[in-house]
């Protein structure tokens, strides 16, 4: 079925100026002013753009060593987050402890700057465990296979909030692909019902596996919210500055009482959709390369190159030159490589009573038999064991 | 012990109050259970007593409702999620099965699910399409959840009060036509568990094994039986899952002979797991195998022909006819008789 | 949780012009010209007109009778319409026949209007059949219960429709509170991105059960379709000309290659939301009472009273003056009724065969296996029969 | 008949291809179907082949896929809708259980639903949560599906041209970890009709009935017992709604002894369904209880696990020495022991 332009809206539908695409660097690193932005971006520094650089570059690494110690074996799967480092540490650069993030599986850098350990990644991406992480810890929700599922238990969780009068946010992520979920869009229902502090979160990253974001959705993302009667915004998704200042303000907006926000980030997916993917069956290599061109760490660090004055001074009153800015940046990702090698070698697999183990808060009789059963199989072997337990 | 006369809906109400007084993080959520106090009304007065806060009506969206439900336990919340019939629980059937029941799972502990899901269930009130299902085998095979079912008022007050202490998610069923029953209720009666089975009939000759609405139907099958000479043993499982196995093998151990009753359709019903499962522990106690009485492999009939569906009184006592080898309506079939294997053409030699 | 008035819309959210209510008929009667509707009526006539009170009142009167008909215990359940049969005889006047119907459990009126024997809805909702109507000759899908559930299976058709190259439409019916749910946002998404020749007609009557529209949606319900790229109009749902007029229009575009339109309908349901419903406890008679002064059939009175010229002509040459329509009309609705009563005394409960029909379509021999022990068991007492079958 | 060696998945992409050549109203939908070929790679090619009106990329919603699966089948349409992994479908549960299984009923006929329903399913890839299921016993307990699953290339070809011409809506369950397995298949095979059973290898001493991935695993345990000297009735279901128990029966009344096998959680599971059935069809042959051999009352687990759960070779002979009172795991339980009832206060004396 050919499908027909939807660029003219056809009689009857209301003329809403398209949001404008917010970007606050350029491709080249040129700051633009941004009126709605702006204001957010205050107190951006030298040394605070040095920061979100660094943790780019880190994100970049550990998604690159999980991609090869998938391809080494090492791993089960990875998705890989090339080309989403600006969306995912500029949003998640803007929240605080408190706040609660309900990911999908593809936000292993956000979970990074959450706190969690590298190896819970590799933990969790090599099937070992699916707990990356304790959220009770991180605040950060366990990680969300199913599509679309964890916006309404960001919601949920904001119901929490407001009722208990907490200055918190929760932010849910999901993708492109994630919109034509009935879930997605109860959400948005249930958000706007309940004037919820959340923040929705969408990395357009132009592909769900290989379908491209236009089979989804015949307009922008972010005009969808506005007739659930929740303010949206289109922000350039690689640029880490606009990402930061987006979150900043919905954050804001969610803590004031001002409602659920949602953030079209609008960026790309550099990689396949994981590491069990052939892109080159479903998209063009040009435009890759277009994005390519696009690159979030690329352009912070053209702008870094220059405006850096060289009067500028690190954390540690170094010099702030962009060499110092690239050597720090590579060393925190050396380090953090180093340590997820190491920690590797120490990985053991999980034993077999780790498959009864919380299955139930509370005691279960039935299960508690099985368990038995198995491990009087299993003492007939030598190999592993189930301990004798009293359920 | 203080016990006073009332119906087993306001037995729940009741419940769901001595919940919302006892433990601040209780919600109830629901399609219409506000305002309205809930079609069937087991939420009157909550909303007013408690506040739109604490009993909160939902837009119309059940995935929205369980989805946000785990957002809420994920807060540290207990929400008691109202579904407004059986037929419209399947919208949410991904959160449940995928979130509800595996979170705690998924999060080693982490993150208990604390949901209750209270579901009006089962026919036998005239109801049009989608108002009269029995999906109690869906919740029975989904590992991570419970499942409970009261058939009395007094069940419905203790087993609402476990379901929401308990730290893990209980799917409630309603045998919403006993709603008006009336029976003596203790509302000072201490938090019971949920998992042990009851013995509500004493007898020799058969185990009867049922739950929810058809506990009444087998006690009325059981006085019926008595009156022809035969005793039977009444067991109402409350508990569905798990099932108190003990109980029910103590009692097939004395009778030998097993009948399960239910309203659901007999394949993959719950009916077949307790036959297998006591076949499987009383296999040398058992003279007859365990017979089933059920729904048939029907969707729920229009009302006008229900009656023929939800086992009553009659198919009750020819099922217990059946496994006491006594006469029966299959009398003229010959079970020496070679079986029929399907042709491979597909055509049924039978 | 209090809720924040979304009248301003916060920064960020694009500032659409709010639909305007279409309304062509006022309450009064008078005619008033909308430039999107009024191309759309030039056909109308007296005579039109007429006809159109005259399809309202005798549906007023099917569920006028219905609703007796279930005190008298005739019916097992009913959910009045009254007060929607603009909404539901502009529509489906305005549908051809080759056009495919979605319907929900409310659109008793639409039903008449394709065909329906008012004792087949008699059947179904007093429980004997869940299959009021044949769909293959009415081109009305079996209603639907499952909230929402019909916009997809209307996208579907439609989907099929445009794949046979065919002019006609598909036309879904559902209520505000269904817009929440997952499947009808789903819908609009599918119907988008095929492009298909279908119609969503929602019939904001105000209330879903005890719940008002606000609790299901912030915003004006035909705001939403816009951000998932489909064109929506928002009509006096108590005026059957608006409605006729938009429904034309919207299934013009959709034979035209056009695709999807959303209507959202304003109306009330001035009954209860059933038979079994008790609506004064959640709603004011004042309420109730306002909008009795838009009753959809009054206003057509009003205007034909008005307008009458004394020259107008009925279909058989008769003259055509207000007291010949009321007239016409309540003869209509009279016929309508007798028939009804008189067929209800001849219909007879379904037996147990039909338990086990058309379960499958296809011979089942376990099913075959439990008819035959229920044939063995009922032949046991001196009702029912079941006969003996092949399978 | 002119087999060709190809593998499972290639077997079931010629079956579709079949179908889609011999019947214009055949059309495939589903998440990545067409320019990529499925994530399995199942189309692979059939878009191409048929063009994008025939094989459909459809939005990420499966509800939506679904409902619209209904919609195209309402005109005169015979959608093959994928799946893409086992734990994906839940979400469109409800157009599954509320619309496929019963519009033909609702309609009394009038409205046949000959949709097929697609899903790779079941374990031992190693790969991530939701992506190893085994939902039958849903499918299986919801009156008006028909359920079936191939084992080998062949059947996986016969299989699906079955289910898409039959009028019925069939749930076809792809045994994913079987589709590199390669086997001949014969493309110009008639249809077969989907109902009947296989005895896959024959034996005297115990029927051991399995389907879809775990056939296979049965017939290396078959191979196993020989050595051994015990000799294993293999019964391949394919259908497993309904259930060919005509063959099931033929051959436990010469063994005595069922073992029946699946991934799935054993509670309500298929199994249950088969030991409940065929003991009360063949009580008076059986020398055992049938024994099941399960996936355990668990959500799937992490890949690191999934070989303790997802029973093997040595489980399946250790079922089979269960049913035949040799030597096994469970030699230590006294299965005359007193039952242990819940005690009323919920502990278990156990
Ligand atoms: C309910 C459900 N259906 C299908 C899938 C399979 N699946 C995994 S990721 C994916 C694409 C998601 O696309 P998008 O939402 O854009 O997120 P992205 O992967 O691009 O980050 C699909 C179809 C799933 N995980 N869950
Ligand atoms: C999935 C589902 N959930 C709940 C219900 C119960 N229910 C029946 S009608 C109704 C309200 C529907 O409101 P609306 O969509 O506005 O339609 P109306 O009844 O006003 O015509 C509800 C909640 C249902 N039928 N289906
Ligand atoms: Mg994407
Ligand atoms: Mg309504």
């Amino acid at each position: 079925m050919g499908t027909v332009s939807l660029n003219t809206p056809p009689t009857g539908m209301p003329h809403v100026p398209e949001p404008d695409l917010h970007q606050v660097l350029t491709p080249e690193g040129h700051r633009r002013p941004d009126h709605d932005l702006d204001p957010w971006l205050e107190d951006v520094t030298a040394t605070m753009l040095a920061g979100l650089h660094r943790d780019m570059t880190v994100i970049r690494r550990l998604d690159t060593e999980c991609t090869h110690l998938q391809r080494q074996g090492e791993l089960a799967l990875w998705p890989p987050l090339l080309g989403q480092e600006a969306s995912q540490v500029g949003s998640a650069a803007a929240l605080q402890r408190e706040d609660y993030v309900f990911p999908s599986y593809r936000e292993n850098g956000v979970a990074y700057l959450r706190g969690v350990d590298p190896l819970g990644l590799v933990r969790l991406w090599r099937g070992s465990t699916y707990a990356g992480w304790n959220p009770a810890e991180t605040n950060l929700a366990a990680q969300q296979i199913i599509i679309g599922a964890q916006s309404l238990h960001a919601v949920g969780y904001a119901m929490g909030l407001r009722r208990d009068h907490s200055e918190a946010a929760a932010i849910s992520y999901f993708g492109d692909g994630a919109t034509s979920q009935g879930d997605v869009n109860e959400a948005m229902v249930f958000a706007a019902s309940y004037h919820v502090p959340v923040v929705f979160f969408c990395q357009n990253n132009h592909w769900a596996i290989s379908e491209p974001v236009t089979l989804q959705a015949k307009r922008h993302i972010a005009d969808r919210p506005w007739g659930f009667g929740i303010p949206a915004m289109r922000v350039d998704g690689n640029d880490v500055l606009a990402v930061l200042a987006a979150t900043r303000r919905a954050l804001e907006r969610a803590r004031n009482g001002g409602g659920p926000t949602f953030i079209e980030a609008v960026t790309y997916r550099m990689g396949p959709h994981t590491t069990a993917d052939d892109p080159t069956r479903y998209r063009s290599k040009d435009e890759v390369e277009a994005w390519r061109a696009k690159d979030p760490i690329d352009r912070v660090e053209a702008h870094l190159a220059a405006t850096l004055t060289g009067s500028d001074r690190d954390a540690r009153g170094g010099a702030l030159t962009i060499e110092a800015v690239r050597e720090a940046s590579a060393a925190a990702a050396d380090e953090m490589a180093a340590a997820l090698r190491t920690g590797l070698a120490g990985l053991v697999d999980p034993g077999p009573e780790a498959l009864f183990e919380h299955v139930y808060a509370e005691p279960h009789h039935e299960l508690a038999r099985q368990r038995e059963h198995y491990r009087l199989y299993l003492a007939q072997f030598d190999g592993e064991q189930l301990e004798a337990g009293t359920r | 012990m203080s016990a006073q006369e009332t119906t087993f809906g306001k037995a729940i109400t009741a419940g769901l109050r001595a919940a919302l007084a006892e433990d601040e993080k209780v919600v109830l959520m629901g399609e219409d259970i506000g305002t309205l106090g809930g079609v069937f009304r087991i939420t009157d007065g909550l909303m007013q007593e408690f506040g739109p806060d604490r009993v909160v009506d939902t837009p119309l969206a059940e995935s929205g409702i369980m989805g946000t439900a785990v957002g809420l336990a994920y807060r540290g919340y207990r929400p008691v999620v109202e579904i407004q019939f059986d037929g419209f629980v399947y919208p949410s059937f991904d959160q449940i099965v995928s979130q509800v029941a595996k979170t705690y799972y998924r999060t080693r502990g982490a993150v208990p699910m604390p949901v209750t899901i209270r579901i009006p269930f089962g026919g036998g009130i005239g109801s049009p399409e989608h108002h009269s299902e029995s999906p109690e085998a869906y919740f029975v095979h989904t590992a991570g959840l419970r499942v409970v079912s009261p058939s009395t008022p007094q069940e419905g007050y203790d087993l609402i009060r476990a379901a929401i202490a308990s730290n893990d998610p209980v799917v409630y069923l309603e045998p919403k036509r006993r709603y008006h029953d009336r029976g003596p209720v203790d509302l000072s009666a201490p938090l019971r568990p949920m998992g042990p089975a009851a013995v509500v009939a004493e007898g020799t000759d058969v185990t009867l094994v049922a739950y929810g609405p058809l506990v009444k139907t087998c006690l009325q099958a059981a006085d019926a039986a008595a009156a022809d000479g035969i005793s039977i043993d009444v067991i109402d499982l409350r508990s569905l899952s798990p099932v108190d196995y003990g109980l029910i093998e103590a009692s097939v151990r004395r009778t030998g002979r097993l009948v399960i009753a239910h309203e659901a359709s007999r394949t993959g019903g719950l009916g077949a797991e307790i036959a297998a499962t006591v076949t499987e522990r009383c296999f040398h106690w058992l003279e007859h195998a365990p017979v089933r009485v059920t729904g048939f492999d029907i969707p729920y009939p229009p009302a006008k022909l229900e009656h023929h569906h939800v086992p009553d009184l009659d198919r009750i006592l020819d099922g217990v006819d059946r496994a006491l080898g006594r006469p029966n309506s299959l009398d003229s079939i010959d079970p020496f008789a070679p079986p029929t294997p399907l042709a491979a053409d597909g055509t049924e030699r039978g």
